[in-house]
């Protein structure tokens, strides 16, 4: 059902883009809001996951076809961004999910907030606020929801370091933690 | 000031200072003993004789708990008002205790009185009582409002609104007996009653003892009524910032003032000190008096292990727009099956008056229930296979 | 109960100073079920203003799966709601088994029901317990749940090892078979468990005090259920059938005969929580005969290696868990450790629509409806 | 229609039952499992009461014996510990644990284990009782089934750094005291680690064999050749 949903989406929404290993639908941008509403009135009136993944920048080598019908390994450099993405549900007909998501860059990420469309984003879209540091626009209360509102920094993107000054309790643990850092073990 | 009245004096009131409390040691032993089997656990039961292994089932409890209250430190909040959340848990004790004195309590030794044997022989003991006990309010809310805390403001507020509320439904369900007896005395209301002659075994004096019971749990901030100490919602009430021998003193001010009022239930509606074998042993009159008290705050315990506390509102509705209502139509039957027992004595009419009482009681109860309350009853619910 | 707040404006013009009673109940209050805070304003005992705050129990559940392989999280995961450790398990075995394609043998699945069901049981017997705890009961219910729950978990700890931390589930099926005799003393605990239940019921569920505190207290309608997206008990109260064992008919639900009980959608109070709680019970212990008597003997756990490298995908799994949707999201990047692990947490979720449902109620109704929302905030903070 | 009140009436009767049965049935208190080490008359009184020695558990008073687990321990076969050591050191558990308490150092010279193969041993095993989660992941990745999980709880101790590191020769408990806490489960590992020794071997020999097969194959091959050369000739 989900598979032949995102046909119709992407029918209405030309702009939107599919993205075929993830099995989910960009959205574009500009009128998130808007494919949102449109979803939300063609049934799927229930937003189970909202959360964001961190790509860094990374050095990507895919193969591609030449002019000259060869093929060669290129390197490239593929941004960093952050995805947001919703599962959504339909209660009313049963059917899900259907992935969303809503990419961005990682400085100064901005994305829209759906959280006018489903309340259910609200809180989610909240701690993707505080552990991400994605700004949502629109969300009507936009605050740190799990860490403290002095904590700086955004602790689930993945070149987040811990303050040096981070609380620490010395145990008996203390030595195999260090060795645990000095990359003796590869964890 | 002769040497005989003072005798007098200390053969009145020592007893009860001593009895009492000690009574009080073991009805929280009692009432935790009881609350754990009702919750099928055993309670206390290692405390017993120090330095030994013998457990006694825990009697020994009490008195460690009132050791360790004696020794503990005893926190006062920087922002309290310190004279008032000093004065509060004495004021809650002394009214609780001068109650005690209008029981008409016959200890045996009061023929060695020269004059009454009551500590506190009063014509207008009902009323001094209710007088009185009105004062525990205002330690209350004075521990409230010295502690500077806003549970404990919440839990004083409270207090205030209930136990002045029930106090109406209090008297008035006592002014029945009142009637009845012709006498404010607490001795001649319990004289009255002698040879099984009970009030609460006539209809009006059964309504009225109801009322009473459910409005003393309230006024006693007994569940299911302890809003003020409402533990789930406003920590522990008025005495959240108490600890020590303060917070001790509130405690026995509390058991002390479920005694006084138990007293008066038995007094007004149980026959006093009214029994059997009483012609044999006239001193246990006093023995049936507190087994008498010991029964009604079983009821009390029970109740506390059953019941969940009803709502501020609620509550309130129920104090004004059931009990008042129903103690006044009480009232009404209570003339009412006087004047036709006098008027036509024999059973055919006993049994008349207790038919329209109980079912006048009954409907009036029933249609106040529906007014008051919302429509609160079990629903149905659906399936999906 | 719905009370109109007084207009404050008029009275300050006619010179009367007032001001709302602001508290903060919790992160030290006995009915905020953990270290859980409501900043409250209260206009004498109605609640006008009320904002939960969260994250006193944060510790990054999600960053440190991150940085350890795929097994290694598997106890992490007990820790999430430290009530239900075993459906939490399984929700995580059930994303990772998207990714990694093995079958779970037989056997295993009829366990991983029955180790669920008994969850549920534990969840909702105790949950009940609490919430007329929350009522101001002396905890009698909760003792008496308590009891049930202890029985529980002795058959947890007799499987599994642990009574709370069972770390039970693994990709593929379940760490070990369960003892000898463990069976039995299942099917004599769930023989035993209706009439717990019908006593149970004869205490609360006649109750008028409480019938009067709970009907009519916390409404939610079925529209905002859905669009807050309410799940669990707490949106079948409001109207909506829709269970994920139905649903989605993950491991072998799809077996056993069982409803699912629900409301018209009327008031979705929380006596209507409350209820469907005690219904779902008896419900479970159907699914739990069933399964009982079905199981066949065999192996436990399919071919897995502990450590293993997906292939790079993304895979949503979810389950009915007592509290409500419980997913996990896991995106695999062809290493030992997952690249994104996330855990959908219901009693997050649910706690959308907490402000909503208490505004203009009592504060004894906020504590309740807080009750009858059931958190755990191992799994709200996370 | 009901009496009024009557729910509080119905609750209150299920109260009184319980009050009542309380003293009749023991079935209505909370059962939890007995841990009880030692018979009730011979309770603890001070700390050094308690008992540390693995012969005091009467494992047959505890309804747990199948899979409880509360701290690790390390196995070593009939024989002096040290010299019947199954952990070879090869740090896997220490990679697994989730909460990184685990702390190996691998001796630097082989030393015969029970098989009489040349193997490195642990020099340093360290687990940290103040961090273990007693998750038994260390039991599960381990390839040489030389870590599994002890019951004994008794681990307090009132030094908090040097006491809650349980070193390696605290840790060593023969399979014998496994068997006897954990029956099921040892027999089945046993049986596994015959199993498996037993497919081994048979693999070694079928290996062998083949070497042996291929080798005379060859042998013959080489003969054939000669023989064909010979015949070219």
């Amino acid at each position: 059902m989900s598979e032949l949903f995102h046909e119709s989406l992407l029918n209405e929404f030309p702009e939107a883009l599919w993205d075929e290993a993830a099995g989910a639908v960009i959205l574009p941008g500009a009128n998130a809001l808007a494919i949102a509403e449109w979803l939300l009135a063609s049934g799927w009136d229930y937003c189970s996951n909202v959360t964001g993944v961190d790509y860094l920048e990374a050095e990507v080598k895919e193969k591609i076809t030449n002019d000259a019908g060869e093929t060669e390994t290129v390197t490239r450099t593929e941004p960093g961004r952050i995805d947001v993405v919703y599962h959504l549900y339909s209660m009313a007909n049963k059917t899900g999910p259907l992935i969303i998501k809503q990419r961005t860059g990682r400085e100064g990420a901005t994305v829209k907030s759906l959280t006018p469309v489903w309340r259910s984003c609200d809180l989610q879209e909240r701690e993707v606020y505080d552990l991400f540091g994605v700004d949502f626009k629109g969300h009507p209360d936009q605050r740190r929801i799990l860490m403290w509102d002095e904590f700086e920094g955004h602790p689930m993107r993945r070149d987040y370091i811990e303050p040096f000054d981070y609380e620490w309790e010395p145990t008996a643990h203390t030595e195999i933690l260090e060795k645990h850092q000095r990359g003796k073990v590869i964890v | 000031m002769s040497l005989e009245l003072i005798k007098d004096i200390l053969l009145a009131t020592v007893p009860l200072l001593v009895i009492f409390p000690s009574l009080f040691a073991f009805t929280t032993w009692m009432e935790r003993k009881a609350l754990a089997r009702i919750q099928n656990r055993i309670g206390p039961n290692k405390i017993g004789i120090p330095c030994t292994r013998i457990g006694l089932f825990g009697l020994g409890q009490p008195a460690a708990d009132g050791i360790k209250m004696i020794f503990k430190e005893d926190i006062v909040p920087r922002g309290a008002d310190k004279l008032f959340h000093l004065l509060a848990p004495i004021l809650a004790l002394i009214p609780a205790m001068l109650i005690l004195c209008f029981l008409p309590l016959e200890f045996p030794w009061g023929k060695f009185m020269s004059g009454q044997v009551q500590a506190f022989l009063l014509d207008s003991a009902v009323i001094f009582f209710f007088a009185i006990s009105g004062l525990a309010t205002l330690a209350i809310f004075m521990a409230g409002w010295a502690s500077r805390n806003k549970y404990s403001l919440l839990g004083g507020m409270r207090a205030v609104a209930q136990m002045v509320s029930y106090e109406i439904p209090l008297v008035l369900s006592a002014v029945v007996v009142v009637m009845m007896a012709g006498s404010l005395n607490a001795k001649e209301i319990a004289d009255v009653q002698t040879g099984f002659n009970w009030f609460v075994l006539t209809p009006w004096g059964l309504a009225a003892f109801i009322v009473f019971f459910v409005a003393a749990l309230a006024e006693t901030n007994r569940s299911p009524f302890d809003l003020p100490e409402a533990e789930s919602e406003i920590i522990a009430g008025y005495f959240t910032e108490y600890s020590g021998f303060k917070f001790a003193l509130f405690f026995l001010g509390e058991y002390i003032a479920m005694f006084a009022i138990s007293g008066l239930a038995v007094t007004l509606f149980l026959g006093a000190g009214d029994g059997p074998f009483l012609a044999v042993a006239p001193w246990l009159s006093v023995v049936w008096f507190i087994a008498k008290i010991f029964g009604l705050i079983a009821v009390m315990i029970w109740l506390r292990g059953t019941l969940p506390r009803l709502r501020v509102d609620q509550l309130m509705a129920f104090a004004w727009k059931f009990l008042l209502p129903l103690s006044i139509f009480n009232i009404l039957l209570a003339g009412m099956s006087h004047h036709v027992t006098v008027a036509y004595p024999g059973t055919t009419a006993q049994v008349v008056t207790w038919t329209v009482s109980l079912v006048g009681m009954y409907v009036m109860a029933k249609g106040l229930d529906k007014i008051s309350r919302s429509t609160a009853k079990p629903r149905e619910y659906l399936y999906a296979e | 109960m719905t009370t109109a707040a007084p207009n404050y404006e008029l009275l300050q013009q006619e010179g009367l100073e007032t001001s709302l009673l602001e508290i903060s109940m919790g992160p030290h209050h006995p009915s905020t079920h953990g270290v859980f805070r409501m900043d409250v304003k209260l206009d004498g005992e109605t609640v006008v203003e009320l904002r939960p705050v969260f994250g006193y129990l944060h510790r990054n559940h999600e960053k440190l799966a991150e940085n350890m392989t795929y097994l290694s999280s598997m106890p992490f995961t007990d820790r999430l709601d430290y009530f239900n450790s075993m459906t939490n398990n399984w929700a995580y075995a059930l994303a990772a088994e998207k990714l990694i394609e093995v079958e779970v043998p037989e056997r295993a699945e009829y366990l991983r029901v029955i180790m669920a069901e008994l969850t549920r049981l534990v969840n909702h017997v105790t949950l009940v317990g609490f919430f007329v705890n929350d009522l101001g009961a002396l905890g009698t219910p909760l003792m008496y749940a308590f009891r049930e729950r202890e029985k529980i978990l002795d058959l947890f700890e007799q499987a599994s090892g642990a009574r709370m931390m069972c770390n039970y589930f693994r990709f593929g099926g379940l760490r070990n078979d369960v003892p000898e005799g463990w069976l039995d003393r299942t099917r004599e605990l769930v023989d035993r468990f209706p009439a717990f239940l019908d006593e149970y019921e004869q205490l609360l569920c006649e109750n008028e005090i409480i019938l009067s505190r709970t009907q009519g207290v916390g409404n939610l309608s079925r529209e905002l259920a859905v669009n807050a997206g309410i799940t669990g008990p707490m949106l079948r109260a409001s109207g909506v059938n829709y269970d994920l064992r139905k649903v989605d008919a993950y491991g072998i639900y799809d077996r056993f005969k069982f409803r699912v009980p629900y409301t018209d959608g009327d008031t979705g109070d929380c006596y209507d929580r409350f209820m469907i709680r005690m219904l779902e019970m008896r419900e479970s212990v159907a699914i739990l005969k069933q399964a009982l008597a079905d199981i066949p003997e065999g192996d436990i756990i399919g071919k897995v290696s502990k450590v293993f490298k997906p292939k790079p995908a993304e895979a949503y799994g979810r389950i009915e868990g007592p509290k409500g949707e419980l997913g996990f999201y896991l995106i695999a990047d062809g290493t030992t450790k997952p690249y994104r692990y996330r855990v959908r947490p219901p009693s997050l979720i649910n706690l959308t629509v907490l402000r909503d449902m208490c505004l203009g109620g009592k504060i004894a109704d906020a504590c309740i409806i807080l009750g009858s929302i059931d958190i755990v905030l191992g799994e709200v903070d996370r | 229609m009901s009496i009024l009140g009557g729910g509080i009436f119905k609750g209150m009767a299920v109260t009184l039952r319980n009050f009542v049965g309380s003293y009749f049935s023991k079935e209505r208190f909370i059962t939890t499992n007995e841990y009880s080490w030692r018979p009730e008359s011979e309770l603890p009184q001070s700390i050094g009461d308690y008992p540390k020695e693995e012969g005091e558990q009467l494992s047959d008073t505890t309804t747990v014996n199948h899979y409880s687990r509360n701290f690790p321990m390390l196995l070593h076969d009939t024989g002096e510990p040290m010299d019947t050591i199954r952990c070879v050191a090869c740090q896997i558990c220490e990679r697994e644990c989730p909460p990184q308490c685990i702390y190996i150092e691998k001796s630097t010279e082989k030393k015969e284990n029970a098989d009489g193969k040349p193997q490195f041993y642990p020099a340093k095993f360290d687990i940290d009782v103040s961090v273990c989660m007693s998750c038994q992941i260390c039991v599960e990745v381990c390839p040489f089934d030389a870590i599994v999980m002890n019951s004994q709880f008794e681990l307090s101790t009132p030094d908090r750094f040097g006491g809650l590191l349980v070193r390696r020769d605290d840790l060593l408990k023969s399979n014998d005291y496994y068997h006897k806490i954990h029956p099921q489960e040892a027999a089945t590992r046993d049986e596994r680690m015959a199993a498996d020794k037993a497919a081994k071997e048979a693999k070694k020999k079928a290996a062998a064999e083949k070497a042996k097969a291929a080798a005379e194959a060859k042998a013959a091959a080489a003969e054939a050749a000669n023989e064909s050369k010979e015949d070219t000739e």
